[in-house]
């Protein structure tokens, strides 16, 4: 196999073990994590795979800046969205109910807590 | 019970990456039928940029990129709506570390320089827009931490006006090629080099806006609504 | 002409989406039914069009596919573009009257909004497997920014859910176009699909389509992932659930379909469809069966979605190894189910925003004695209720009664029992509802009187889906229109 | 479209604009509502008058799209649905007067009437229907369009009638669907046609076609309320009185009996019917159903209860009749489809008489009301009568009719269920007249209102002696050709000329 195979395998295996965090994790922020590193590995094959010619394919590398952009802007979002679903609910996973997690922000207290 | 549970999740996740790898170890047997680098380098010359990437990106499918401009300016907007306040300072995100403040001197204008260059790299080389809009942030970001005070940072119009400038130039671009009788978003003859320049521009300034609202928008406070039926 | 109504579909949403940005709500408002005006016309214009010349493909920038991007404008799509407008409108007139302009978060519906409308269209019409990615994108990112719009804690929660799974989904589409650009080297679907065909490439692993279908049913809310839809259909604000019930789920279907439709017989199994089936089979039971427990009004309805999507993924094993008038049947069927759920369900939708209105409660018990107060918006209620109970003559029932041909067509007949039991149990909660309305607790009017505009929306839209069963054949007869493959690529 | 096609149209649309303009009027307007209701009574009844003379001319009213690919929506006037049609104009007028009357300064007017003329128009609809996709269609509207009247007064009691009779009809329209669409997909679209379509039929279908015949059977069965499939009627007469009086005489049970007509005469064709061995079940499953409701009916003490009984009995004559498969007794049933209408409508007039009269609805605390009421108890006392079948009445006619057919075909053992719900009829309904008459007011009556000189508002009293006046006539005269008999025995000879 060509060395860039190596990259798709590459991204082959940051799919899974993103995909593993993703749904094993409940931190909201450790998700958000996961589906980057996801996302990297979706990039990765999309590139490697493309240019296993030897040459390299500038549609694919085209397409994979338009996707960061994309996964960048979702990214940014869902930081915006947590952060303030963490001052307003004090809560740092999607969890329905259960015990308040330890440090509720007062509404005066440092908002970023070390729980973010 | 709980071991259980991440047992099959991990097995879940390599079965997953199993099926992965095999279908690109599959794929990658067989070559592709349809070679695109090759209708690329035949068609390069009409694009008006010499590097295929950014022909790519702003010619051959330049709609994909208006719409990912597009996303990036929802994202924007998203992101102010979740302020309630006026200005989108947050002073507790301001740390005064005078080695900090003293680098910034330094590194913002040649922060600055390397954008530019990099914008104007994007037509023959690797580099382009968006790497240069994200230096340009990046050295907003640091200004913010640095205590470096951005009063323009306001949800009012001139921000929205940053945020869409981009997004608006390269709408307007498209229509105009769409008028001038070409398909929407078809350069006319000739003009697509300095269009292309001048998309590339704007687009810099607003995806900077963009991400550098994102940074420092969502200031934390208690405004909130009541849900839909519940009177308060 | 064409070429002008081509760029008015794609320019005016994102312009409106720009200029609504710079103003405030109430200016927004004015310059957003402007521009619904101008849409609904080009929609119209662009639709009659097709019906009378046919289909055909549009060049983006004047490159062919595969190098550039090329639209797809055939009678389905035309008949969808359409169908947004009209519901898009409908919403958009509907949240003018019904936001608070008082709020100053409320200005930035409008671009959202019309960013949701663009990025609909794209869809639509886009014939690039990537380029169909970026439009979702376009569409999850501005509907998870509506969802927020309210920016409260259960609000956000919601918005967060939905947002994480609407990247899952399209992260797995994304992949899966990955693999196929690798795989073919093109990214245009008429491409792949005529490569594959011609056996151009080995029809190779299943993976690649099983993946992105995967994708998108995720952000369909195919059952068992769909416990995001309830909480952020249910709790966004009632013009944004319709949206987002009446089209923004349908768009990743629409691209399920066309892929399946494209190339499922080659790289498709009959498990694979039976499967997708058997999932939509238990999405009608469970979300109708959900929506029978459901104590708030809008849970009822956003269940109600999950199990009217149910119905749509029948497309799926009716379309696999049968006959060609079978296929067309079933496509048929689950094209009229698409347009009626979608009228039916932005009616309820509209409709129940002015019931919590009125009754100043969103739980159902609520509403007792509403129907005799004020009958009105229970009447769209109701007669959006009829298209989703699939009751003669509503759309609903057209489409029920094609599928019920096509099951019997293709001796699936276990398709039946689904389509029935799910008409019978969707009558269950939609008659609990009147039931509620029909309770006699006090002679006092003690309701507050929205205004009439208000009211006469959810109404339109209901007699739509009501009048779609009757013209069910003529709506059709679009969509089997020659299309032209000159230009394909 | 011609003007002849027009007509069915014209017929559907009067009660369709009257419900559309009475929902839009505020509750005040009585008068006004009134003038309407009474207005499209009688422009549908002269459309329909002027239909059944071009249909006795031979003339063929019909108008025809395609709705969804491959199925027509059909209206069509012919013999057969001008029968129903007549029926159901006719008696929607009169019930529109009584519920006038009936309905005086009560809430909810306006979403009462309006309901009430859409499910008067679902009733056309289903005359006219011109193929099971379209009967289908009214067939389901009515059910919707019955729902707000039935739990109008809201009432818990009511609700869960309501909920009730909603589960049985529309289960039973998703069976009547699937045959439907089966029967489609097997042999196309089949418009109504006389004699049927399986005549000579491939022994192939035999099988498939005993299947479907069983399920539209079945799903037509829950409104004809066939034992065991009767359980929502007896509930359903919470309801007010002419809500009761309708579903009882035309809408509801009289859609299901007639749906079961069509599909016997025009799709399978009484012979093919026959030779399938269909019919017999249905016989067996119809005579049941007579003796079941009338034994019931004996045990009612609550009036209106023992009448719902008594039409689970009456409305399975209808079907008995056509499972004699002859033409004497197919006219004997399809007759009765008038007969019973007009007999039990009249006794449900007078019993939402003496219950807003007098407020009595037990049968005990009917002692004397007779020389209260004497015009209503007379009216009731016909109707009795009528259904026992005492001659001259338009009862005797039917069951005479339905015992010479049962003779002429050989099915003896039918004379004898007649006989025997005739005696049970009489066992039921004599105590009621003779408490009537002969029995001395003990208690007093429960809430009596006076409505001055006459023994209740005129608005209540003339339709039930109106309908009793035609319980005579029709028995008086079914000897002429335009009695409902004589118009009966022209739809025959149309159906079964072999």
């Amino acid at each position: 196999m060509s060395s860039q195979l190596l990259y798709a395998f590459a991204g082959v295996a940051l799919c899974g073990i993103g995909l593993f965090g993703y749904i094993r994790l409940d931190h909201l922020l450790r998700k958000l994590l996961a589906f980057n590193l996801m996302g990297s590995g979706v990039f990765l094959v999309m590139v490697g795979l493309a240019q296993r010619g030897g040459e390299p394919d500038p549609v694919p590398q085209a397409l994979v800046l338009t996707g960061i952009v994309v996964a960048i802007a979702a990214t940014a979002l869902a930081v915006v969205l947590i952060r303030r679903y963490y001052h307003l609910s004090g809560r740092t996973t999607l969890a329905e109910s259960g015990p308040e997690p330890k440090n509720t922000p007062k509404p005066e207290a440092h908002p970023e807590g070390a729980e973010v | 019970m709980r071991v259980l549970g991440v047992v099959t999740m991990v097995v879940a996740c390599v079965v997953f990456a199993g099926f992965l790898g095999l279908a690109v170890w599959q794929i990658s047997g067989a070559p592709a039928p349809v070679s695109l680098p090759g209708l690329l380098a035949v068609n390069l010359e009409a694009s008006g940029v010499e590097h295929p990437v950014t022909a790519v990106l702003l010619n051959f499918r330049s709609y994909d990129t208006l719409l990912e401009i597009g996303v990036l300016v929802i994202a924007g907007i998203a992101g102010i709506s979740m302020a309630r306040t006026t200005s989108l300072e947050d002073p507790d995100l301001r740390t005064s570390d005078s080695l900090l403040y003293a680098l910034q001197r330094w590194f913002v204008p040649l922060m600055l320089l390397l954008a530019g260059y990099l914008l104007w790299a994007g037509s023959d080389r690797p580099g382009g827009a968006f790497q240069a809009g994200a230096v340009l942030a990046a050295s907003g970001v640091m200004m913010r931490l640095g205590g470096i005070p951005m009063d323009f940072l306001r949800p009012g119009v001139l921000l929205r006006l940053g945020l869409a400038l981009g997004f608006t130039v390269f709408l307007l671009v498209a229509v105009a090629s769409a008028l001038a009788g070409e398909a929407f978003l078809a350069y006319p003859e000739g003009f697509a080099k300095p269009l292309i320049l001048v998309i590339e521009t704007v687009l810099t300034f607003s995806i900077a806006m963009v991400l550098l609202a994102l940074f420092v928008s969502a200031p934390v406070n208690r405004a909130q609504e009541p849900e839909e039926g519940e009177r308060g | 002409m064409t070429l002008w109504l081509m760029a008015g579909l794609l320019f005016t949403p994102l312009a409106w989406a720009v200029l609504t940005l710079l103003l405030d709500f109430s200016k927004g408002r004015v310059v957003t039914w402007l521009g619904i005006l101008v849409q609904v016309l080009v929609s119209l214009g662009l639709w009659a069009t097709v019906a009378s010349e046919g289909g055909f493909h549009y060049l983006l920038g004047g490159w062919q596919a595969p190098l550039g991007i090329e639209l797809r404008v055939d009678g389905l799509a035309v008949t969808f573009v359409l169908l947004t407008a009209l519901v898009a409108a409908a919403c958009g007139w509907h949240g003018g009257l019904y936001l608070d302009p008082g709020k100053s978060w409320h200005r930035y519906f409008w671009p959202l909004f019309w960013f949701l409308w663009a990025g609909l269209n794209a869809v639509w019409l886009g014939g690039d497997l990537f380029n169909l990615y970026v439009g979702l994108e376009l569409i999850s990112l501005s509907a998870v920014g509506l969802v927020a719009l309210g920016g409260q804690a259960e609000a956000l929660r919601a918005a967060i859910r939905y947002l994480l799974a609407a990247l899952l989904g399209s992260l797995a589409y994304l992949l899966g176009v990955a693999l196929v650009y690798g795989q073919t080297g093109s990214l245009s679907l008429a491409g792949v699909a005529t490569l594959v065909s011609d056996g151009a490439v080995s029809s190779g692993p299943v993976f690649p389509l099983v993946l992105m279908l995967l994708g998108l049913a995720l952000k369909t809310a195919l059952f068992p992932m769909h416990g995001w839809l309830p909480p952020a259909h249910g709790i966004a604000k009632s013009p944004v659930s319709a949206l987002l019930s009446a089209l923004v789920v349908k768009a990743s279907f629409y691209i399920a379909a066309r892929l399946w439709l494209e190339l499922g017989n080659e790289l498709g199994s009959y498990v694979l469809a039976q499967v997708i089936g058997l999932l939509g089979a238990l999405a009608v039971v469970w979300g109708s069966w959900q929506a029978l427990l459901q104590p708030k009004l809008k849970q009822v309805v956003a269940y109600s979605s999950v199990a009217q999507i149910g119905y749509l993924f029948l497309l799926f094993p009716l379309t696999w190894g049968v006959a060609g008038a079978v296929s067309l049947q079933a496509q048929q069927g689950i094209t009229l189910q698409v347009i009626s759920h979608a009228l039916a369900k932005s009616a309820m939708f509209l409709a129940a925003g002015n019931l919590i209105l009125s009754a100043g409660s969103n739980k159902v018990d609520a509403l007792a004695g509403v129907s005799r107060f004020l009958p009105f918006s229970l009447f769209s209620f109701g007669l959006a209720g009829l298209s989703l109970m699939g009751l003669p003559p509503t759309g609903g029932f057209a489409a029920k009664w094609l599928l019920l041909q096509a099951s019997l067509g293709s001796g699936q007949w276990w398709w039946i029992v689904v389509l029935l039991v799910g008409g019978l149990l969707s009558a269950g909660y939609v008659f609990r509802i009147y039931r509620a309305s029909f309770v006699e607790d006090s002679g006092t009017d003690h309701f507050y009187h929205p205004p009439r505009s208000l009211e006469v929306i959810p109404m339109i839209l209901a007699l739509l889906a009501l009048g779609l069963g009757l013209v069910s054949d003529s709506v059709l007869s679009v969509m089997a229109l020659p299309f032209d493959e000159g230009g394909a690529g | 479209m011609s003007t002849g096609a027009l007509l069915p149209v014209a017929a559907l649309m009067t009660s369709l604009l009257a419900s559309v303009i009475i929902f839009a009027l505020p509750e005040t307007r009585s008068r006004l509502r009134t003038v309407i209701n009474l207005g499209a009574a009688l422009l549908k009844l002269a459309l329909v008058v002027v239909m059944i003379w071009g249909v006795v001319q031979g003339q063929a009213y019909e108008v025809a799209f395609t709705m969804v690919p491959g199925v027509e929506f059909v209206l069509r006037a012919d013999a057969l649905s001008m029968l129903f049609a007549g029926l159901s104009a006719l008696l929607w007028l009169l019930t529109t007067i009584y519920a006038v009357g009936y309905l005086e300064d009560s809430p909810n007017r306006s979403r009462f009437f309006g309901f009430f003329s859409l499910c008067v128009a679902s009733t056309m609809g289903i005359a006219l229907a011109g193929n099971l996709f379209t009967f289908f269609l009214f067939y389901e509207m009515l059910t919707l369009s019955t729902y707000p009247l039935l739990v109008h007064r809201g009432t818990p009691k009511a609700l869960r009638a309501g909920r009730n009779y909603i589960i049985y009809t529309l289960a039973g329209g998703a069976v009547l669907l699937l045959g439907i669409a089966w029967l489609h997909g097997l042999v196309g679209d089949l418009r109504f046609q006389e004699g049927g379509y399986f005549a000579e039929m491939a022994p192939a279908l035999q099988a498939p076609l005993t299947i479907i015949f069983v399920l539209l059977i079945a799903g037509l069965g829950v409104k004809a309320a066939l034992v065991p499939l009767h359980g929502w009627l007896p509930q359903a007469m919470v309801a007010p009185a002419p809500v009761s009086a309708l579903l009882h005489a035309v809408a509801v049970v009289k859609a299901g009996a007639f749906g079961i007509i069509r599909v016997v005469f025009e799709v399978y064709g009484l012979e093919a019917a026959r030779e399938m061995g269909l019919l017999a079940g249905l016989a067996v499953v119809a005579a049941f159903t007579i003796l079941y409701g009338s034994t019931r009916a004996l045990f009612q003490m609550d009036l209106k209860r023992r009448l719902a009984f008594s039409t689970i009995s009456q409305v399975s004559y209808i079907v008995l009749g056509l499972c004699l498969a002859g033409p004497v007794g197919a006219a004997g049933g399809l007759v009765h489809l008038v007969h019973q209408g007009i007999m039990k409508i009249t006794l449900f007039f007078c019993a939402g008489n003496y219950a807003e009269t007098l407020g009595v609805h037990r049968i005990d605390e009917l002692d004397g009301a007779g020389k209260r009421m004497p015009g209503t108890s007379a009216a009731f006392t016909l109707g009795a009568f009528g259904m026992i079948g005492a001659p001259p009445l338009a009862g005797f006619i039917t069951k005479w009719t339905m015992g010479s057919g049962a003779l002429a075909v050989g099915m003896d053992w039918v004379v004898a269920v007649l006989v025997a719900s005739s005696l049970l009829n009489a066992a039921y309904f004599l105590p009621i007249l003779h408490r009537l008459w002969f029995a001395g007011q003990q208690a007093p009556l429960p809430e009596e209102r006076r409505w001055g000189r006459l023994e209740t508002s005129s608005w209540l009293l003339w339709p039930p002696v109106l309908t009793a006046v035609l319980i005579i006539l029709f028995g008086l005269f079914a000897g002429t050709s335009y009695s409902p008999l004589g118009w009966v025995e022209l739809i025959v000879d149309r159906e079964v000329a072999l």
